[in-house]
């Protein structure tokens, strides 16, 4: 079951919502509507089903709200209509009482403007969750204090926010989120005024805790290839509509517009794209029933040089060259011994990864799947295309 | 205009104060009495401490508090001290508790009220038309339903300064918190607060400053009503500001308020203090080995005050047997003989309590039974008015001084001059008066008309202050001087002066200072009532007292050694 | 306690106070000549306005900067409305000069005085307990002084308000500054804004809210010092509160002070609307076609304000020739004739101005030329003591009604009860007296004690107000009474009553009211001084003035009423 | 001249300064230092300087000193000891007029937190700076305006601060220092709330400014990749301290220290490597000399299949394959009508924009320089191989 479900999810700020609306409905721009109305649309007509254990990213133009819709997931924003589904309960229709419980054990949320408390130290911020959980004050002063180690802030923990710079506050709100240990994250730009190198330890931290915890996070970035690092799925927005939902590759490979499309631009490809993606079809030989004669029909007919060998189960082999097939055919040899290395790779390996491999290998590169079953060739030139094809895109 | 006739709101209003006075007087009389006690009992844990004993304390708080050595703490110092040696100490005391406890009361009202409207916009719109009847609603008004429901005393003073001073702890709390900013309320929001733990942990210390801000405020409004309580009978600085008033005695007047400033000024800084930005508190935070000696002298001066405190209680326990309610007007001589009388009764034992109040309100308080005696009837005439009013409701014990008079007066070193009708012309034809209303300068003016030998004469009228000034001008540098006089006075001790003669008897004839005890009184304490009725002096010993209050002392101490110095007086008047 | 002599602190105020007051006496007096003529400057253009013109405009005025129909605008219409109905609408104009003047001195002193603090601490350390000292420190102190400095009138009370009111704006603005984000300062500096600008753009929008706050309480405390201000004869509200408080009149009083209340809440709510957050303001922004529709209406009643007081102000004006200031006692009596002699004079062409004031005082200021005249003198007993000590300095013009008297006073229907000796146990052996201090109520008991047929009689003191009402009960209801009367007064004419004959003369022999004018007022303003000098009319006139007022009109009714029917009587006080 | 020259520039928050300095002199570590003497050391010793026309980024990381850095250099904050020349004055001893005439004209800043004014509308917020320097009101208005345009704000011209998302926010601050036109932009993570689209236009319009109005900008940034492509010069902090300051290529390649290496890690660095960076030495032909023998002599001898074929002024003529000089020696022809078509790169050309070329090329590319002379060759082993070098590092 979904974990977080929306249904038919519309914010609009200021008055005249019906006016707005419609003029919505007509596909008019934003500016015109604010024109018009003196109203913003926020988030319009959403639809959205986050699994439990997922990690979802939410990217988009600056002002596509992206916000909104986060906020609108924990209600601090009331939605104009529409439904939230939490665990299948409608967190639109609860009252006080409950969404203070839900709020307090379910999900935690770090904001894009950090929200610490001013007259609170570190510590006594970090603990603030915990705080109005009731949580005596040993444990959840120990609990806090884990969390500012993580986030490499424990030196800090008696010093004011004010005192502290941008990315040392937003680590501080990091950590009062975590500290709750929550089954929900919501995380607005939670860590866009990290380092890069602090940014991968707390990526690092993220999917790790998510592997051990399983929490549902729900991640707002700006950086596609954070996104595609822990992003198990990406929802992009414009304009306060959502325009595609999928995984990473869906929409690297697939972008439902231009606009998704603009968005990929300038992603280093080597870290998106697998093996599968760029593999081509194997030509194979089954060592188990072929000699070196069928073998060496099969490369004229095919126009190539070499063959992938594999057995009945399509395991592979090695590597059969026409040279080592017309020697073994010369010596009368079986196949079996006139075979070389063959270097296997995992279909999901990354581009990235697969570079260095190809790179140091002879022969084209074996694709396997989970049961070490060929599926397909790398061979170089394939792998230089993809790599140009990024490139390319950003030449035009 | 229009034809409607003019509504007759002023009749409903006056019609409701009577009704509520009628049926709700238990209720009232409930919270006088309540009230009236909690107060005295505080009042009464101030004075227990030893004066110097709490200024060295309070100074070493302000140390602390503040960590300066000079700035506030000496204000402190000298400022408290000041005030001791102008004798107001007991009445500081007296302000300290009518302002704390109506400060308390407004920030336990005030608060809570401010928060709720700063959470319904509807309870704003309701509340603030409130808060402004309530601090622009003359004190004036509402004082005398207050009285009329709480009788005099301090429960109608703490009343109205509650009215007057509430709004602005209301008003900043309200404004303080719809100030917090909306990314602190969603924060706490986030993260499954209770409306009262938002509250708790983030509103109130966000808008701390401005609701201390307001607090100060209703603090400083508190002390500014002081002088209206004390019209009511609150005691304490107020009392000492509207006698100084009632002779247009700037001076004595300042310095009064001055107490009431200083008061100010200190609560002012040690609530300020409260509300340091807790970064400088941090940085100023002491490092090394004594960074904990701000605690240990803290805690050393608290156990030291509550010790002397304890000690002085003790001791001031011992004599404690009766209580005794005494009134009086704040006359010189009144002064003098209400503080002989009841130092002297202390001094053997029975707790006394002594009152001034206005002149007609202690005839009153006397003869509804609110206070147990008065020894300062002046009869026959000048408290005449008074005296047929009330003499039925009264218990006569008798005069207490005999042979007080009014005259004019003259130093005896003018020798010629021992009538009115010898005088001719001296010190410019002028007779130095007191204030224009007074009874001994209209006599004086009658004077001047029905003598003819005082044709072209004038009386000068001024205050008790100035003509005591010029006396005493005059006296150093032997020069002629005629004065409106009246024993017992201390000048007649200080000075060789002489009453000259009156043929006319238009300076009217010697009166009686008389002692006079609510009905009941003999059968409720017979002891007091026997003391009471015993009790008598004459001119010379009050004036010695009053001579030694002018020279400077409080009016306890020149009457503590009175008491020392005539002990067979003082035996005679609580013998069996 | 320490051998250190008390330190003679009232005495330095006090010297320090007649110091000032002799070589500064230029200075304060211009500022108490240009105070005086710009407020009533002022309150001329305020009271030119006609009552309902101003009403419907400020109602309007509402209704725009609130954006809403009902709620705040009906209460401005209806509590206006409310004022006018009960008589006080000139009363409101002039206290709101007070308030306004006093207000706008403290926000130009305050803002600037607490921007100052907040940017140097150390101008807070020093300014602070000043602020304490004005708030704490009692008006009824430096009221003296300052009367002593600026004379009667409005400046003194100015004086005293912006001494109390002050603090607020100045500690309001300080916090409200300190509290601005540092980013917002440094985004401020960062872009090179000079202090000034920084404080202007930035800083003070940031802070409004606080500050706003501040200047509301400041209005607040102005608007509570109204009845201490008309202690020394600031015009308006505080007056009526004060003089319903001498009869302890509590209905008048509230509503007196109502007015001040209703004066509060719309500048309150005015000043609020100043406060609205700009991004609710622009959520309110009206679209389409009408948005203009408020600048408009706005506009169009400025300008029907404007020609509606322009026109009242030239017919105001063409009447216009004279200054005269009447002043007088707050006494039923004198009000009438004040008021007739006032509107009657107006109606000739003279510009008058009334002052009640003190009787003390009102003799002071004829004395000391700072009023015209009077036509209040009771002669040759009740204002005797002031008669003696001003009569040299003041000009007497003559009686201008004859036979005022006191006596006891019974319904004409107790045909049994002629002479005060034919009293026998009527009325439950009661006399109804007003006051206790009062005079009337003094004679009568001598006449209780003097005339041995009222032995066991008793006098039961209450107020003016209650004996009339008891008058009134006992007339419906044809049951005996015998009051405490005087006349004139409007009971004669409202009720058949006959004095007692008073054959031992206890309770006085008649006397006159007489006209008196400053020295040189015949010189000045010989026409006034004619008018003044004709003068005269009688008690049964005066009697039926005071009787419409006591009805419900307002004294300038009443006396309009009575110069329309005697025409003639009129005309012979201005005959050449 | 530099344009700002900073000499041992010190600041520390707190009190006992002599005590912080005598630790640092000894590199105790910050938290020892927050420890003992309560104090945070802001920047330690920085010695800097930016040349007129340069944009210079400052990196680091969280808490490294960066913000406090650029705000002593407009004196938001008053060092603790060392001196900061603008145009070779020292801003540090500047009283508070001449201070303000160098922030009218001089610099303008864009805060990391945006500090907008939150009661003025987005369009006064951006007319400030012009506002205070005493410009008339339409002329400052038109300014803003079309700061705003360039922002895609002009819409949204009315509204408050609290009402934008932060993206929106941080472009109004943006917007408030270009329309100022200062000779020193200083720009404090000024793109970290906006999203990749957004962001390159930004970029976009930055060099774009640059190069038409030579501001010299000093660039805080979190991105190594924004970094490399906008910033002429990059200087590394730690801790208070600059490690490191160089082009980006100098601190790809000769990191100064592990830390600073580990922030290159994450970087694609086909967006950073040039041409002249992989490309091997040319073996070459003078066409104007030698003749198919002499060609295929020198094949032989460097044991290679083809030559880059220059005049005498190293040109590139074309490319000589082994195959095609032995015809040209059967045919007697001259090498000239023998050579194939070579595609030539400029040596700048990124390594990303080389492999879409490279891909499409039978031959190997020529490397050129400015002067279109011949520099070396690319060939695709050796691209592959530089690629493969920068995901190695990270499969580490
Ligand atoms: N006002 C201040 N008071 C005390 N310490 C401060 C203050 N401002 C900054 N610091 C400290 O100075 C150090 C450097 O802060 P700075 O803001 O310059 O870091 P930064 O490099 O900009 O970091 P980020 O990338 O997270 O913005 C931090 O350790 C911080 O705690
Ligand atoms: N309180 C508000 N009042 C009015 N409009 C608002 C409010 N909050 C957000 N908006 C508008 O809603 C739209 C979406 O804002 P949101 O903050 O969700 O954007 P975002 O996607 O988070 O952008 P960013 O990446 O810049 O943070 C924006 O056009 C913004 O102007
Ligand atoms: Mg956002
Ligand atoms: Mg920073």
């Amino acid at each position: 079951m979904a974990k977080v479900k929306l249904e038919h999810l519309t914010k609009i700020f200021g008055k005249h919502v019906k006016q707005v609306t419609e003029m919505m409905q007509e596909h008019a721009p934003k500016t015109d509507i604010l024109e018009k109305t003196g109203a913003t649309v926020g988030v319009y007509d959403a639809n959205l089903e986050v699994n439990e254990g997922e990690i979802f990213v939410i990217m988009g133009l600056s002002g596509s709200g992206k916000s909104t819709l986060i906020r609108l997931l924990n209600r601090l924003i009331e939605p104009t209509t529409g439904s939230i589904y939490l665990d299948g309960e409608d967190i639109s229709k609860m009252d006080k009482k409950q969404l203070r419980d839900v709020r307090r054990k379910k999900m935690s949320m770090v904001f894009q403007n950090f929200g610490l408390f001013p007259q609170r130290t570190v510590l006594e911020n970090t603990e603030y969750g915990l705080e109005v959980q009731g949580m005596p004050k040993a444990e959840r002063r120990e609990k806090a204090e884990k969390a500012l180690k993580n986030a490499n802030l424990l030196a800090f923990k008696d010093q004011y926010p004010s005192q502290l710079s941008g990315g040392m506050q937003q680590r501080v709100g990091l950590a009062r989120a975590l500290a709750n240990n929550p089954e929900i994250l919501l995380m607005d730009e939670a860590f866009s005024a990290l380092d890069p190198l602090i940014r991968r330890d707390m990526q690092d931290e993220l999917i790790e805790l998510q592997a051990k915890q399983g929490q549902t996070i729900i991640f707002i970035s700006h950086d596609l290839n954070e996104a595609l690092r822990i992003g198990d799925r990406i929802a992009i927005m414009k304009d306060g509509e959502i325009v595609q939902i999928g995984t990473g590759e869906d929409i690297l490979t697939h972008p439902a517009n231009d606009y998704v499309r603009a968005f990929t631009e300038d992603i280093d490809r080597s870290k998106v794209l697998t093996a599968e993606n760029i593999m081509v079809p194997p030509i194979t030989t089954n060592i188990d029933n072929d000699g070196p004669n069928v073998a060496l029909k099969k490369m004229r007919a095919e126009e190539v040089s070499g063959l992938v060998a594999v057995d009945r189960d399509r395991h592979v082999k090695g590597f059969l060259t026409a040279e080592n097939a017309v020697k073994a055919r010369e010596n009368g040899s079986a196949l079996d011994a006139a075979l070389t290395q063959m270097t296997t790779v995992h279909k999901d390996t990354l581009l990235s990864d697969v570079v260095s491999v190809i790179y140091d290998s002879p022969a084209p590169l074996a694709v396997v799947d989970d049961d070490n079953r060929l599926v397909g060739v790398l061979i170089r030139g394939r792998v230089l295309e993809a790599l140009a094809d990024t490139t390319d895109m950003e030449v035009e | 205009m229009f034809a409607v006739a003019k509504i007759p709101l002023a009749g409903w209003v006056q019609s409701l104060v009577d009704w509520m006075t009628k049926n709700w007087a238990g209720f009232f009389n409930a919270i006088q009495t309540g009230g009236q006690h909690a107060m005295d009992a505080l009042t009464n844990v101030f004075t227990a401490v030893p004066p110097l004993l709490l200024i060295v304390a309070l100074t070493i708080y302000a140390i602390i508090v503040s960590g300066k050595k000079w700035g506030f703490p000496l204000i402190t110092f000298l400022g408290l001290l000041l005030l001791w040696n102008q004798g107001l100490w007991n009445d500081l005391m007296q302000t300290t508790t009518l302002v704390l406890v109506s400060s308390v009361i407004s920030i336990l009202i005030g608060i809570p009220l401010g928060i709720w409207m700063s959470k319904s916009d509807r309870v704003a719109k309701v509340v603030q038309p409130i808060l402004d009847f309530m601090q622009t609603m003359p004190g004036f008004v509402y004082l005398i339903p207050a009285v009329a429901f709480f009788g005099i005393g301090v429960v109608p003073g703490v009343f109205a300064s509650l009215i007057f001073s509430l709004p602005p702890t209301v008003r900043f709390t309200n404004l303080g918190i719809r100030q917090v900013p909306k990314e602190m309320e969603e924060a706490a929001d986030s993260y499954g607060s209770t409306p009262w733990q938002k509250l708790v942990k983030v509103e109130l210390p966000i808008s701390k400053p401005s609701i201390l801000a307001g607090v100060n405020q209703t603090i400083m409004l508190a002390l500014s009503m002081v002088v209206i309580a004390s019209m009511v009978g609150a005691p304490g600085l107020g009392q000492g500001v509207l006698s100084a008033l009632q002779h247009a005695d700037v001076g004595n007047g300042f310095v009064n308020g001055l107490g009431l400033v200083i008061l100010a000024i200190i609560i002012d800084r040690f609530t300020e203090y409260l509300n340091v930005d807790p970064i400088q508190k941090l940085a100023n935070k002491p490092t090394g080995r004594f960074k904990n000696w701000k605690k240990w002298v803290g805690w050393i001066t608290t156990i030291a005050l509550i010790g002397g405190t304890g000690f002085a209680a003790v001791q001031a326990h011992q004599k404690e047997q009766a209580s005794v309610n005494i009134v009086y007007v704040e006359w010189d001589s009144e002064v003098a003989s209400t503080n002989v009388l009841a130092e002297a009764m202390r001094d053997h034992g029975y707790n006394v309590k002594i009152t001034p109040l206005d002149n007609a309100v202690m005839w009153q308080s006397v003869a509804q039974g609110q206070a147990d005696a008065s020894i300062s009837a002046w009869l026959p005439n000048t408290h005449k008015a008074q005296y047929d009013k009330y003499h039925k409701q009264i218990d006569f014990l008798g005069a207490n001084l005999k042979g007080a008079r009014l005259g004019l007066v003259v130093p005896k070193y003018m020798t010629n001059v021992n009538s009115i009708t010898d005088l001719d012309g001296q010190a410019n034809k002028t007779i130095t008066g007191i204030e224009p209303g007074a009874g001994v300068t209209a006599a004086a003016e009658k004077t001047v008309k029905d003598y003819t030998n005082l044709n072209g004469w004038k009386v000068q009228t001024s205050s008790t202050g100035a003509m005591t000034t010029a006396l005493q001008k005059a006296y150093s540098a032997k020069k002629p001087i005629i004065i409106t006089g009246w024993s017992p006075h201390w000048m007649f001790q200080k000075y060789d002066l002489k009453y000259l003669k009156d043929p006319k008897g238009t300076m009217g004839s010697s009166e009686n200072i008389t002692t006079m005890a609510r009905k009941g009184l003999k059968q409720d304490k017979p002891d007091v009532y026997r003391v009471l009725k015993k009790f008598q002096w004459d001119k010379d010993d009050m004036e010695k007292v009053m001579l030694d209050i002018q020279a400077g002392k409080t009016p306890q101490q020149a009457a503590d050694k009175w008491i020392k110095e005539n002990p067979k007086k003082v035996d005679a008047w609580f013998a069996k």
